[in-house]
């Protein structure tokens, strides 16, 4: 009995499955031929100068596997709509922390404030053209407002603007997948003019880079509120602690 | 030497042991950790693990990224833009359930005091 | 609102009457199922042996004030029986069964008795014996590729033998627990004595007849008793199979009415009864021959009279008086004398004594067994009659004679009206089915063609006859009225001159004293003498409750053990998640 | 009407929610109502077309993604538009007695949750329908915490586990998939299946089997069930049995049949299923909470429908989904009217079935269980009988007699609940059933009744999407994007 409470029997028996299962996947896998077809990634490349657009994941996530990133943003959605379920309560109002924020460090959030904005939005536009996109841009956009909470934590977001940024992209990317079904006679068709000789310019590709730009408003709002949430919810547990 | 670790199948062999490594050390932890906030960590592991095995093994020598740039102006001699189309998606998705986990994870702290999941025991008959 | 149900259970009788024995309707549900209603002498028998029970029932409820549900729910019974028997195929077969079942189980709901736990034994049976009934019916229609009577009968030769085996027992099995075989009669007792007291003349008149329909059915129409011959071979003069099923119907009705002599509660004993006489049809059902299949048609009818009437006069005693045991009952012969007639008609005809019906019906069955040379099985059945002579005397002197046990009795007036035209009806029935037994063979004797059998020979509407003589039924009858009427005169002079005043604890009692309570009314511990003879004991000591809750411990050892893995460990799960994945990915990729 | 309409319409609504909610609740309710009433009688309105139907996203199939519509999914999409009018319905009962719940964001993942639904059956992408899955996931866990309750959060965070394991061995099949045919278009991945080296796809097979078996409740991973059913309110329970098991049913038997598994795997499902069956069946007879009950139902019932589909004869797989409708109609009756009788009694032991007096709701129950056991002349039981036909057609006996052997046991304690129920001992409640829900619980016990009475309604659609199920040629022309 005493060898069975200093032993971890449990993880020494899941520690040597675990190494025998890795071992013989890693037999197997190893035999993963790569090049048994031309993938539908290889037609997509193919592909890819019809749509005027210079990068070519751009292209798949927006268009080529559009209705998958629609789902994607409705995931997010979702996940963003779950956690307000969770840690928003209606009775619950949130204590203004004492603490005293410091004057260098608010002034300086917000100067970094309008530059992060800046980046995040040349990713987003440029999300066609370069690596980097809508997702990465609002992540980034994102960011912004977590610095914005870590140097004020009395700061408010403004959750009509939030909201109406989200609801607003969110229907304006379905509007823009039904106005395809109107114009080019197929959902999330590309429906704007996009002469392949334009490649490489900013204003290319026709509906991905408006795609991208709604992406990004979507996300970045939807993140900011998640980041809120998390946040507001430390300072309140460090307040109970007090 | 060098030229070894530049081939095409050394890379993807080196991919599938890192990526399988890791996530095997993803699936130790779910079996292991009782703590919520560990058995989530250890889903994202599994999941970046298998983001790695994906993208890694789509990636031969001698391709680049599928961007056209202004020396490259056709679409050849890139990798295969799919996989990290499916990977992006994946990543945001792996974060919303993330970022769900957490918050259930958060109200039930909140409530019980707790977050083993083996003590979640309240569901019974 | 009695009066309404009572019209609408006169119309299907009109209808079956109207269609005169060519009604052939078919109604397609599915493009593979076509449910069809077909008339056949057998069906037509039990059609109007059930409506008519069901029609006399409703003029005794008369008297109780019931719900609408209740009508209704009666009703739906009984257009289900009527489906069951006019069925042309088996699916209509099936839905006419489950109907029945789930109809009469939200019935028996109704009384004021239940408890949970006979109604869950009694469904569970009846769900038996259903699945039973369809498994055996998926399996011939796997092989006939139709639901059909004929199809399946046509093509149930080409069958293998273990199939055609494993088919009759599962359809054996399934009506055996309607009509409760013994060790499958474990619901019967419970559900007849705590049922409504009227609906338990229908549970075991009726619906405890569907089950030898159902073997009728099987044996002669679908089977066929000629196939059962090639199929087992025979012994004696009768088969091998009837040989086996007689032992059982003998097993069944012997042990049975062991078992209703030491019951004290009235309905008990009568359900006891009613398996016995049950065994008795089962017995002969299997023989195969005219006399075999005659004498088990004849005992239905007659066991269907005798059921309702004895149901019918208990449930208004019981009514009346609120009791519900011999020990609480006794001495109403001068509360209720009509009554008091009635249930002795009742048992005369049970005990199957001379001039009744019951009489013409047992002596059918002992001829079927002499026929068959089977004298082993005559001589239980005559053995199980001779006994069942006790329980009818328990039933009469338990109630009736003796004196009253408890407060309330000796103040009763007779049962209402409502309750005593059924029973008239009955009694009369019965004297007519003693004093013309053979109008019944031209009912007989097409049932008779349509299993291929030889047709009764008819002399006469009062002669029945037999391979071992003829008897005279009028004649009996007559003489027996005569001898009685005689008795009755005889009797009324000397009582005139007998002084009753004689106080019943004006015996000898070995020197001691019986105080007030002290119970010297027979009925009251009549059976347990039973109990000292050593071949009686073993019967009445064993009991299938324990095998049937043993099981039910069992099962529910088995869900309590299979319920731990349940108890939600999300950590454990997901380990068993993942060590599935492991085995199954070192099985599934070594191989 | 485009087939993208029944994901995108939904999302729309969902990302309009908040203005919906700033609208008045009146608003919020009539437009989810109107939502899933306009899908329903779109559903319908498939049914007189010709099928199968494809609508495409942004480029042709197989290259591009599309929903297609066949006879299989047509029986699901009416499933689950039908549940969710009847649910959509229900809440207004809902919420009319529980005032102070977060109304707006229900509405959210209810409609997700049967959008996602529907994307699951429509998809005809592997990778698009992980997301679908996913979307899938996240309302119903958000669903099965929605209480915020101890018990809620538990269930919440239970299934969000299972929910990730599943997820990250279908993410891996899928990979692998990508990696061995190049395509993750259901169409070419059946034409290329056999192509690939056997261990590796019976590894892919193995991950799917364990992700989308997690989720369609299998045994020896649905462990969890029950507890989800436990914490999470009655009309999400009535969504989890009769839409969300049935999604995830779907699709395993899809990709089964289309992937050409069922030669090679028949036997192990059904055994799989067949001890599905048995356990929980064993299981539900200790039961003494009501949820927990009905959640061991529904996992034997699953087990039987696992049984019966992978038979591979479009016989006994008419049946199952005769069956699998039947079993959804009638669970979700059974939940609704629980969810009544919960809110009245405020108790979820088993003992509420014995102190509620309603004679509607005992027939409705009655219903219910009658149908589920098979009896006739309910729904339930020609689903039985065609399933048992399907068995005896291909002399499966031994998988008759354990059906029926089971099904005993499953009597046992449906006939213990209507015993309480008609037991008149004991000091009972009357509970008012409400306007709604009188109208609501009429037409489901009303359909269980035609559907019963009159098969052929429904089994013109089930050999319909049976013949589809196991004969996907229409299916794989119209995913490969033959001659559009």
């Amino acid at each position: 009995m005493s060898l069975k409470k200093t032993l971890p029997i449990k993880h020494i028996v899941l520690s040597i499955l675990s190494s025998a299962l890795l071992l013989s996947l890693l037999g197997l896998l190893m035999q993963v031929k790569t090049d048994l077809h031309k993938s539908v990634g290889d037609i997509f490349l193919n592909l890819n100068m019809q749509t005027a657009t210079a990068n070519a994941v751009t292209s798949v996530v927006t268009f080529f596997r559009g209705i998958d990133t629609v789902g994607e943003v409705t995931v997010l959605f979702l996940a963003t709509s779950g956690v307000a379920l969770m840690l928003s309560t209606s009775q619950r109002t949130y204590a203004k922390i004492i603490k005293q924020d410091s004057f260098i460090l608010n002034v300086g959030s917000r100067l970094l404030l309008s530059v992060i904005i800046l980046f995040g939005a040349y990713i987003i536009i440029h999300g066609h053209l370069s690596p980097g996109g809508g997702f990465q841009g609002g992540v980034v956009i994102a960011t912004a407002f977590l610095l914005l909470f870590l140097a004020n934590p009395n700061m408010d977001l403004n959750h009509s603007i939030l909201t109406l940024g989200e609801s607003l992209s969110g229907s304006a990317y379905v509007l823009v997948a039904i106005i395809g079904l109107f114009k080019v006679n197929m959902l999330l068709g590309n429906f704007l003019p996009h002469p392949v000789s334009e490649i490489g310019n900013l204003i290319s590709g026709g509906i991905i880079p408006v795609i991208y730009v709604i992406v990004g408003i979507k996300v970045g709002s939807e993140m900011a509120v998640i980041v809120e949430y998390f946040v507001k919810e430390e300072h309140e547990k460090e307040i109970e602690n007090a | 030497m060098l030229d070894f670790f530049n081939s095409t199948q050394s890379i993807h062999a080196i991919i599938i042991v890192g990526s399988m490594a890791l996530f095997f050390i993803g699936f130790y932890g779910i079996a292991t950790q009782k703590n919520l906030v560990k058995v989530l960590v250890s889903f994202d592991i599994m999941e970046s693990a298998l983001f790695l095995f994906f993208i890694g093994l789509h990636y031969k020598v001698g391709l680049v990224a599928p961007i056209v740039d202004d020396k490259t102006k056709t679409f050849t001699g890139m990798v295969d833009p799919v996989p990290q189309a499916m990977i992006l998606t994946t990543i945001v998705i792996g974060l919303a359930i993330l970022a769900l986990g957490l918050s259930f994870g958060i109200e039930y702290y909140k409530l019980t005091g707790r977050n083993d999941i083996s003590k979640m025991n309240e569901l019974r008959d | 609102m009695n009066s309404i149900f009572l019209l609408l259970n006169i119309l299907p009788i009109l209808f079956l009457y109207q269609f005169g024995g060519d009604l052939h309707v078919s109604f397609s549900l599915t493009k593979d199922f076509t449910l069809s209603l077909i008339q056949t002498p057998l069906g037509t028998f039990f059609a109007y042996l059930s409506l008519i029970s069901f029609l006399l029932v409703t003029v005794s409820q008369k008297s109780k004030k019931l719900s609408c549900n209740y009508y209704a729910l009666q009703l739906l019974l009984s257009f289900a029986m009527l489906i069951i028997v006019l069925a042309g195929d088996f699916i209509t077969f099936f839905i006419g069964w489950e109907i029945m079942t789930w109809s009469s189980y939200f019935i028996i709901s109704k009384s004021n008795n239940i408890d949970i736990k006979s109604l869950q034994k009694y469904i569970l049976f009846s769900l038996a014996s259903a699945f039973s009934l369809i498994a055996a019916i998926v399996i011939s229609y796997s092989f006939a590729n139709s639901f059909d009577f004929a199809t399946i009968s046509a093509s149930f030769k080409s069958m293998p033998f273990d199939i055609q085996l494993t088919l009759i027992i599962l359809f054996s099995l399934s009506f055996f627990t309607k009509a409760g075989v013994i060790g499958l009669h474990y619901w019967v007792v419970d559900t007849y004595s705590k049922a409504p007291d009227l609906f338990s003349s229908i549970l075991s008149a009726v619906m405890s007849k569907m089950g030898i329909y159902g073997l009728f059915l099987i044996y002669g129409n679908i089977v066929g008793y000629q196939e059962l011959k090639i199929m087992f071979g025979t012994i004696l003069n009768g088969t091998d199979f009837g040989y086996t099923l007689a032992w059982i119907g003998v097993a069944t009705s012997i042990i049975a009415t062991f078992k209703a002599i030491t019951q004290d509660e009235v309905k008990r004993l009568l359900a006891y009864s009613s398996i016995a006489q049950l065994g008795y049809i089962i017995a002969v059902i299997g023989f195969g021959t005219t006399y075999g299949v005659a004498g088990a048609l004849y005992h239905t009818l007659i066991h269907t009279i005798i059921k309702l009437l004895l149901f019918i006069n208990v449930a208004a005693i019981i009514a009346q008086t609120g009791k519900n045991r011999f020990s609480e009952l006794g001495g109403l012969i001068y509360r209720t004398p009509v009554s008091f007639v009635m249930l002795l008609i009742g048992i005369i005809g049970l005990a199957g004594m001379p001039p009744l019906g019951g009489f013409a019906s047992k002596f059918m069955m002992y001829n079927a067994a002499i026929n068959t040379k089977f004298a082993l099985i005559l001589i239980g059945m005559l053995f199980s009659g001779a006994a069942s002579f006790l329980y009818c005397y328990k039933l009469v002197y338990g109630i009736y004679l003796g004196h009253p046990t408890s407060k309330g009795l000796e103040t009763q007036k007779e049962v209402p009206l409502s309750y005593l035209i059924p029973q008239i009806i009955l009694a009369l029935l019965l004297v007519l089915t003693g004093a013309f037994p053979g109008a019944f063979v031209k009912v007989i004797n097409p049932i008779l063609t349509q299993f291929s059998l030889k047709a009764l020979p008819y002399d006469g509407v009062g002669i029945m006859d037999s391979a071992v003589g003829n008897f005279n039924g009028l004649f009996i009858m007559s003489a027996f009225v005569a001898f009685f009427v005689l008795i009755l005169l005889l009797i009324s002079r000397i009582k005139s001159k007998a002084k009753n005043n004689i106080n019943r604890f004006d015996i000898s009692y070995c020197g001691e004293v019986p105080s007030k309570d002290t119970s010297l009314h027979y009925g009251f511990g009549f059976g347990t003498e039973l109990h000292r003879i050593k071949f009686v004991n073993a019967i009445l000591k064993r009991s299938t409750a324990t095998f049937y809750d043993a099981l039910a411990l069992q099962t529910k050892r088995s869900s309590e053990l299979l319920s731990r893995m349940y108890y939600g460990n999300i950590h454990n799960t997901m380990i068993i998640i993942l060590l599935f994945f492991s085995a199954l990915f070192f099985i599934g990729v070594n191989s | 009407m485009s087939l993208g309409y029944y994901f995108l319409l939904p999302v729309i609504f969902s990302f309009l929610t908040p203005y919906f909610k700033k609208l008045g609740s009146f608003t919020l309710r009539g437009s989810s109502i109107l939502l899933s009433f306009i899908l329903f009688v779109q559903s319908i309105a498939y049914t007189t077309m010709k099928l199968p139907q494809i609508s495409q996203f942004s480029i042709k199939p197989p290259l591009g993604i599309a929903f297609v519509l066949d006879g299989y999914s047509l029986l699901f999409l009416l499933i689950f538009t039908f549940s969710a009018v009847i649910v959509s319905f229900y809440m207004l009962w809902y919420f009319k007695v529980n005032p102070k719940r977060d109304e707006a964001r229900f509405y959210v993942f209810f409609n997700m949750l049967i959008a996602g639904s529907i994307g699951m059956i429509l998809s005809c992408d592997i990778f698009n329908l992980y997301i679908f899955f996913e979307i899938v996931g996240i309302c119903s866990y958000t669903l099965s915490a929605y209480n915020k309750d101890k018990l809620g959060l538990e269930s919440g965070i239970k299934y969000l586990i299972i929910g990730s394991i599943a997820s990250i061995f279908i993410v891996f099949a899928i990979m692998l998939i990508y990696l061995q045919i190049g395509t993750v278009n259901l169409g070419l991945i059946a034409q290329r299946f056999h192509e690939i080296d056997p261990k590796i796809s019976v590894l892919i097979v193995l991950m799917l089997f364990i992700g989308f078996g997690t989720k369609a409740e299998l045994f020896p991973m649905n462990f969890w069930a029950p507890d989800i059913y436990q914490g999470s309110i009655s009309s999400v329970n009535g969504l989890f049995s009769s839409v969300v098991a049935k999604a995830y049913l779907f699709v395993f038997f899809h990709l089964f049949y289309l992937f050409g598994l069922s030669s090679k795997y028949m036997l192990f499902v059904m055994v799989i299923g067949a001890i599905t069956f048995l356990v929980s069946e064993f299981t539900a007879l200790n039961q003494t909470n009501v949820k927990r009950l009905f959640a061991y139902s529904t996992l034997g019932q699953l087990g039987i429908l696992f049984m019966a589909l992978s038979t591979n004869s479009s016989e006994t797989v008419s049946g199952a989904l005769f069956h699998l409708t039947s079993h959804s109609i009638s669970k979700l009756l059974i939940f609704l009217a629980l969810g009544i009788l919960i809110h009245h009694l405020k108790s979820t032991k088993i003992s509420i079935f014995g102190d509620f007096k309603s004679r509607f709701l005992t027939i409705i129950f009655a219903i219910g269980f009658l149908s589920i056991l098979g009896i006739p002349p309910f729904s339930g039981f020609v689903g039985k009988i065609l399933i048992l036909k399907g068995f005896a057609l291909s002399h499966n006996y031994s998988a008759i007699a354990f059906i029926l052997l089971v099904s005993i046991v499953e009597a046992v304690y449906f006939f213990r609940l209507t015993a309480m129920m008609l037991d008149k001992k004991g000091t009972k409640r009357v509970v008012h059933v409400g306007f709604i829900n009188y109208i609501l619980l009429c037409v489901l016990a009303a359909l269980i009744v035609i559907f019963g009475l009159f098969p052929s309604l429904l089994i013109h659609y089930t050999d319909l999407a049976a013949n589809a199920l196991i004969n996907p040629t229409d299916y794989l022309k119209f995913a490969l994007g033959v001659g559009l």
